[in-house]
């Protein structure tokens, strides 16, 4: 196909350009807006004075220097534990229905059922088990196996990790899916050729299957990245816009949320420096998931 | 009906030259045949036929009006794929059909001729079904039917029966070649099977690195190859290449083909050629047996390395001089891997070819 | 698949295979509780929080429905994602056939444009998109919402079709052209009923976190009739924070649409989700 | 001639249809609030409005989490309802300094006369022009107290109300070692945290004396008095009923109204819904004791919110007529007598007795509460710091001393100390 006549060139426009315009305007438009939103002042929603780097030395600095750092460890330490804990889990249960046990689309399909929930009616759901007073969670860590006190998600000790753990709970059916569709990649005859190598199942396991699994990992692991440092749903829905006890759930994207649009008893809205903590957010995301995806494609092995 | 002529026809892609200088012309009624070795630019060429890329240089003309800027659907061709191409979103009928409705052709005449086509390609019980519910045979029949309801002027075909098995193949070439008796619609047909191409084309272009290497007809290939290249491309099993050091002597070469020097060819020295390294050619079917030693008749002994029973005849593998030389003997001998043979390659049938080029350069015969 | 399945009963085979149960159970299990709590009152389910109902009554459903507007909420959720789903399925598949079957001067900007737009996080244009639906007039509208929804999803759409469309035979292109079919033809007679299935993956793809989303809902719908379920959901929360019975019954109408289209489709949702993911 | 003709009709179509619309029935007032509590009382006002002047008001109540980024999304918008449930003083002023709310003078609400002054200053904008005007109309008067439950202490045998603050405390340990929760408020819900400190914490640092001096700058939260409030309000946790950490104030009304514990420091807009929760429940509200017996008691009171018209309405008469009518004394009347909360309406009185015990602790002794009134102005908001501060003492993150600091210079960076 060399370059086209005039007539397919319009028809080329023609094309692309519905999809080009509502980008354009509803996605290219406000993330260059975004960015220059972090260098002014605001009131409310009205654009002020030009303020150069301000809100970002103000994000540097006391109160809202520990708030940013708090928020972020937040996230990493949502990241670390879901590449972990989710994809480890993940791991397994691929592997489990790789085997084709008997009933595995039952399993596939009820794994994979959470995934499509809400995280409203996830964050709800689990908030309800959870109840101080009434959550059947809680009454059975109480009567039955009697403890003093069970509220994880009012106690800034617990509530981040609960909270993840509610994520893995909806999440882990994700990259289950992605690394059984990594193992069934693998060709039944290298998997049969170690078998006449005289591999055992683990060894298949950890020789054959995870080097093979590469490009699996490598999204797995980018996804989680970002879904960790954007995270904002399911702290939201529990903890609301301060995360709610004491801060242990706040978010990056909580902050930015909180200084854009106020919370309940603060309705001062701060556009500027919400703006300033999306910059960085991006930043991170954008260096987070570039850099690791170099490292990993290269540790991939090539089929 | 229509005469076909490329002129002067080259492409590139970025900086990948694809065709090169490309020029030729049949007659109506013609089949050609562009044959060569994948990516020599065949298939290439053919598109540029259809329009469906464009030449960077050069002219194309059907019936002698250029055609170059006109768009693929108003050059009157009907084409048929290497993959079939059929819609598979449709049925047979509505294959055939999507042409004619295209030309807004009425459905009442649409439907007389999808019935003719379906009758002279025998596919009238699959016309309900879809391409994924045929074999690759029926696929391929359905192809050329929706080629032939165009009624089109030219019939271009894309390696149309390499996705064949090899029984089918056979089958449907037949099939197309009586198919283009009957009809006599001008055909340009790509393949890279040289047997497709010497049982159908009335003319054969033999293509390789974006170039014509020589276009002719079938027998003109055969017996007349202009250089290494289409001696060994056509005629299957492929052409002998010995190496040869002749000495000039007088207005012949003489060489001899083994170390024994017991039998020594001389042949007439075609002008100019040098007398370094040479390579003769030989067809395996040019070989023939030689009687026994001594029996006055020149020969060459040799150790029968491989035998291949075809079942017609039998091909031997020796070496001469160095090469791998296959001979075509009758089959009633019993030969054995080990054994000696004694082989006649007759002077007459030798061609020399200069191995720097590729070259012929021995006169025609 | 005897090279595959694990030597039966060995301790791994077993081990694996409790695993599944088990994930099965704490996944359906939570679901299973909320769904026989939605039928139980507060005072029952405090008393015997993972028993039975003592009589399967629906009087927590029907004070849901007609206190929750949950048919409201449900035939908003259904205008927004179906109005956002046919633009995406129209734009996409119209720019990832450019993308995928022609090249043209701007084709490479085009696509790492599109690429970009992949990697934009959209929460965080949420107060741009706000002061932009302002200035537009489309603030506390369906369709400025679905305008929004439709942009967000546009790049996965076309990157997914792009590929699709580039993977489909250029003979079949040849033979249409040779045929006779101009470019709209082409394009909605031979290729884009090819593509079908794959349209269905960027329908299922695009369509879920629409459906699901409250955050853009919150912001840029405020009339009360506007909202969407997860939205609505919120609202009731917060109306019926002590009455369990009730928040589980909401809980569960909230849930079920999405969850009987699952039951029903699930092979196509599981496709389509992780299409981004999983090539092909 | 023909084209003026035209257009003249048009014209008078035109009027006569705009006259339609504001006439009569086809007036529709929306009215949002945070009050999802209060939905039939509102339902019962606008039934009646509408029955006397054929305006429609529509009541619409959201989550209270949600409704200050519902509200200031809409607003900021260009939309919004035209009646707007808000809150006072900085949360009412950053919506009104931005242009939100129309001004309420004597012409358009002669009935603004029945507030005092004190209430209207919570309905001002802060920067000019906007602190020159007056954007609501305040609706209730809130005092902070203690709730007790009569039938839980006297099942504890205990027969006479503590005097002391040492006597509240000790009484809590005493009912702790029952088995009995003192206090049914949780540590989950930070604006409750705030109350509880509304309620113990102006007997330390000393009342209105105090929040005088912070609003002029010569004294400064790390003053020790502030910080000793502080502790005493974070070592309430002790107290506090089980599984606290998740106890929010919808599950420590509900606690209280069934008995499930002695004591609760809330506010007086809770009595109603205390008793909707149970209606036998056996109530009495009071101050926090004094530090001494005969020392003094401070209530911390505040205007609770405001009746607001967008200034975008395209019904300003009816809608300002509708505020008109929020500010009578009719409406007043029957405000307190249904929602037992105090009316802001100058003159009238409430007619529940609990409301009318607190009111006159509240006339001899109250206080401003100290954040809501004085300190909600700016980013870092001292309500936010206080309140979460207080959460994370409780949590174990953090003491009095470094979270007085921290206020301190959080408010330092927008208001002046000397």
């Amino acid at each position: 196909m060399s370059s086209p006549p005039l007539s397919r060139t319009l028809w080329i426009a023609f094309f692309v350009a519905p999809a080009l315009a509502l980008m354009a305007i509803f996605m290219l438009a406000p993330a260059l807006a975004a960015f220059s939103y972090a260098l002014y002042d605001w009131k409310a929603f009205s654009r002020g004075d030009f303020v150069g780097f301000k809100h970002f030395i103000r994000l540097a600095e006391p109160p809202y220097r520990g708030m940013f750092l708090a928020a972020l460890g937040h996230n990493a330490i949502t990241f670390l534990v879901k590449l972990t804990i989710q994809n480890g889990i993940a791991l397994l249960i691929a592997y489990a229905l790789y085997q084709r046990p008997i009933g595995a689309r039952f399993f596939r399909g009820t794994l994979f059922l959470p995934v499509i929930l809400s995280l409203v009616i996830v964050g709800y759901l689990w908030q309800l088990f959870l109840h101080p007073l009434f959550g059947p969670i809680t009454l059975f860590m109480m009567d039955i196996v009697g403890l003093e006190q069970f509220a994880p998600l009012g106690d800034s000790r617990f509530a981040l990790a609960t909270t993840i753990l509610m994520s893995i709970w909806r999440n882990v059916g994700f990259p289950t899916i992605v690394f059984l569709a990594g193992m069934n990649a693998i060709p039944d005859e290298i998997i049969k050729a170690a078998r006449i190598d005289g591999a055992n199942d683990w060894q298949i396991f950890r020789r054959i299957i995870l080097p093979n699994l590469g490009p699996a990992f490598t999204i797995i692991v980018i996804l989680t990245f970002i879904g960790a440092f954007e995270w904002f749903d399911l702290p939201f829905v529990i903890g609301g816009a301060t995360g709610n006890p004491a801060n242990s759930l706040d978010t990056m994207a909580l902050m930015f949320f909180r200084l854009s649009f106020g919370d309940t008893s603060s309705p001062v809205t701060d556009v500027g420096l919400g703006g300033a903590v999306s910059v960085v957010l991006f930043a991170i995301v954008l260096a987070g998931s570039k850099f690791g995806a170099d490292y990993l494609r290269k540790r991939e092995v090539k089929a | 009906m229509t005469t076909l002529e490329i002129r002067n026809v080259s492409k590139t892609f970025g900086d990948v030259e694809v065709l090169r200088d490309i020029s030729l012309a049949i007659e109506d009624g013609e089949f050609l045949v562009l044959v060569g070795p994948s990516g020599c630019g065949k298939t290439t060429l053919l598109n540029c036929l259809a329009g469906l890329e464009n030449v960077t240089s050069g002219d194309i003309l059907f019936n002698g009006r250029r055609v170059n800027d006109v768009a693929p659907k108003d050059r009157d061709i009907g084409m048929v794929f290497q993959n079939y191409a059929l819609y598979p979103n449709m049925d047979v009928r509505g294959n055939i059909a999507f042409g004619l409705e295209m030309r807004k052709v009425p459905k009442a005449v649409q439907a007389e001729k999808i019935a003719e086509v379906a009758r002279m390609l025998q596919i009238e019980p699959l016309l309900g079904r879809r391409p994924g519910q045929l074999s690759g045979g029926q696929r391929q029949r359905v192809a050329i039917g929706r080629a032939l309801a165009r009624e089109a002027g030219l019939f271009l075909f894309d390696e149309p029966l390499s996705n064949l098995d090899a029984k089918l193949r056979v089958e449907m070439r037949a099939e197309i070649k009586l198919l283009h008796q009957r009809t006599r619609t001008t055909s340009v047909y790509v393949t890279h099977d040289q047997v497709e191409a010497m049982t159908l084309g009335s003319r054969i272009c033999i293509m390789k690195d974006a170039r014509i290497q020589q276009f002719g007809t079938p027998r003109d290939l055969y017996q007349n190859p202009a250089n290494l290249f289409v001696a060994g491309f056509i005629g299957s099993p492929a052409m002998n290449f010995i190496p040869v050091s002749p000495r000039r002597a007088g207005q012949e070469l003489a060489f001899s083909l083994n170390a024994a020097e017991t039998q020594t060819i001389t042949l007439p020295a075609p002008p100019g050629a040098a007398t370094a390294d040479l390579v003769l050619g030989i067809r395996p079917e040019e070989i023939t047996l030689a009687p026994a030693q001594g029996a006055g008749e020149a020969g060459l002994d040799c150790e029968i390395l491989m035998v291949e029973p075809t079942g017609p005849d039998t091909l031997l593998s020796v070496m001469i001089n160095g090469a791998k030389v296959q001979a075509r003997v009758p089959p009633h001998v019993d030969f054995r891997p080990g054994e000696r043979v004694r082989l006649a390659l007759s002077p007459a049938r030798m061609m020399l070819f200069d191995p720097g080029t590729g070259a012929r350069i021995s006169a025609d015969r | 698949m005897i090279t595959r399945a694990l030597k039966a009963h060995t301790p791994f085979s077993m081990l694996l295979m409790g695993l599944l149960i088990l994930n099965t159970v704490v996944v359906l299990a939570p679901l299973g509780v909320a769904v026989i709590s939605a039928f139980k009152t507060t005072g029952e389910i405090m008393a015997s929080p993972f028993a039975l109902p003592s009589a399967w009554a629906f009087d927590n459903f029907v004070k849901v429905w007609s206190a929750g507007r949950f048919d409201r909420y449900i035939l908003n959720s259904i205008i927004v994602t179906l109005g956002a789903e046919i633009i995406i399925l129209v734009t996409s598949a119209m720019a990832g056939y450019a993308l995928g079957r022609f090249k043209f001067r701007f084709h490479g900007a085009i696509y790492t444009l599109i690429l970009m737009g992949l990697m934009v996080p959209a929460k965080l244009l949420l107060v741009p998109l706000f002061i932009q639906l302002k200035a537009m007039g489309l603030l506390n509208s369906q369709f400025g919402l679905i305008l929004v929804y439709a942009a967000g999803g546009i790049p996965a759409g076309v990157f997914i079709m792009t590929g699709f469309f580039r993977a489909l035979p250029d003979a079949l292109e040849g033979a249409a052209r040779i045929d006779g079919a101009g470019e709209w033809t082409i394009f909605s007679r031979i290729m884009l009923p090819l593509v079908r299935p794959q349209l269905a993956i960027v329908a299922i793809y695009t369509a879920i976190p629409i459906w699901n989303d409250f955050l853009f809902p919150m912001v840029f719908l405020s009339s009360p009739e506007l909202k969407t379920i997860p939205q609505g959901l919120s609202v009731f929360f917060g109306e019926h924070a002590v009455d369990m019975g009730a928040l589980f019954a909401g809980l569960t109408l909230a849930a079920l649409p999405l969850v009987l289209v699952y039951l029903l489709l699930s092979e196509q949702f599981i496709k389509g989700l992780t299409a981004g993911a999983v090539k092909g | 001639m023909k084209i003026r003709n035209l257009l003249s009709a048009a014209g008078i179509a035109a009027m006569a249809l705009s006259a339609g619309q504001a006439f009569a029935q086809s007036v529709e007032l929306s009215f949002w609030s945070w009050r999802v509590e209060d939905k039939a009382f509102y339902d019962d006002i606008a039934k009646d409005y509408a029955a006397k002047t054929g305006v429609k008001v529509t009541f619409t109540p959201y989550k209270n989490t949600e409704y200050p980024t519902v509200l200031s999304a809409a607003l900021a918008g260009g939309g919004g309802p035209d009646i707007i449930h808000a809150r006072a003083y900085g949360a009412l002023a950053t919506l009104a300094d931005a242009g939100y709310f129309l001004p309420l003078t004597k012409e358009n609400v002669p009935n603004i006369v029945n507030f005092s002054d004190q209430l209207l200053a919570g309905a001002k904008g802060r920067t000019p022009p906007h602190n020159a005007n007056i954007y609501g109309v305040p609706f209730a008067t809130q005092a902070l107290g203690i709730y007790y439950n009569k039938s839980v202490l006297k099942s504890a045998g205990i027969e006479t109300l503590p005097k002391t603050w040492d006597e509240f405390k000790a009484l809590c340990k005493t009912l702790k070692d029952k088995n009995i929760a003192c206090l049914s408020n949780g540590s989950n819900d930070v604006p409750g945290l705030e109350q509880m400190f509304g309620v113990i914490g102006p007997n330390f640092y000393g009342g209105t004396a105090f929040f005088n001096d912070v609003i002029a700058g010569k004294k400064k939260f790390t003053d020790p008095a502030f910080v000793q409030a502080i502790a005493e309000t974070a070592a309430m946790k002790d107290f506090l009923p089980r599984n606290h950490q998740g106890v929010g104030e919808n599950e420590a009304r509900t606690l209280f109204a069934n008995g499930l514990a002695a004591f609760y420091m809330s506010g007086t807009w809770n009595i109603d819904t205390i008793r909707t929760l149970n209606a036998k429940a056996d109530f009495g509200i009071m101050a926090a004791p004094p530090l001494k017996a005969d020392g003094a008691a401070y209530v911390s009171n505040f205007a609770d919110g405001n009746y607001a018209v967008n200034a975008k309405t395209k019904h300003a008469k009816a809608a300002a007529d509708f505020v008109n009518y929020l500010a009578s004394k009719e409406y007043g009347r029957r405000f307190t007598d249904t929602l037992k909360q105090s009316s802001a309406i100058t003159g009238v009185a409430p007619s529940e007795p609990l409301l009318v015990a607190l009111g006159e602790q509240a006339s001899k002794n109250g206080t401003p509460f100290l954040m809501l009134v004085g300190f909600r102005y700016q980013n870092p908001n001292g309500s936010v710091m206080l309140r979460d501060g207080i959460q994370k003492i409780i949590q174990g993150g953090t003491t009095p001393e470094a979270l007085a600091q921290e206020i301190q210079t959080g408010i330092a960076t927008w208001h002046k100390f000397q």
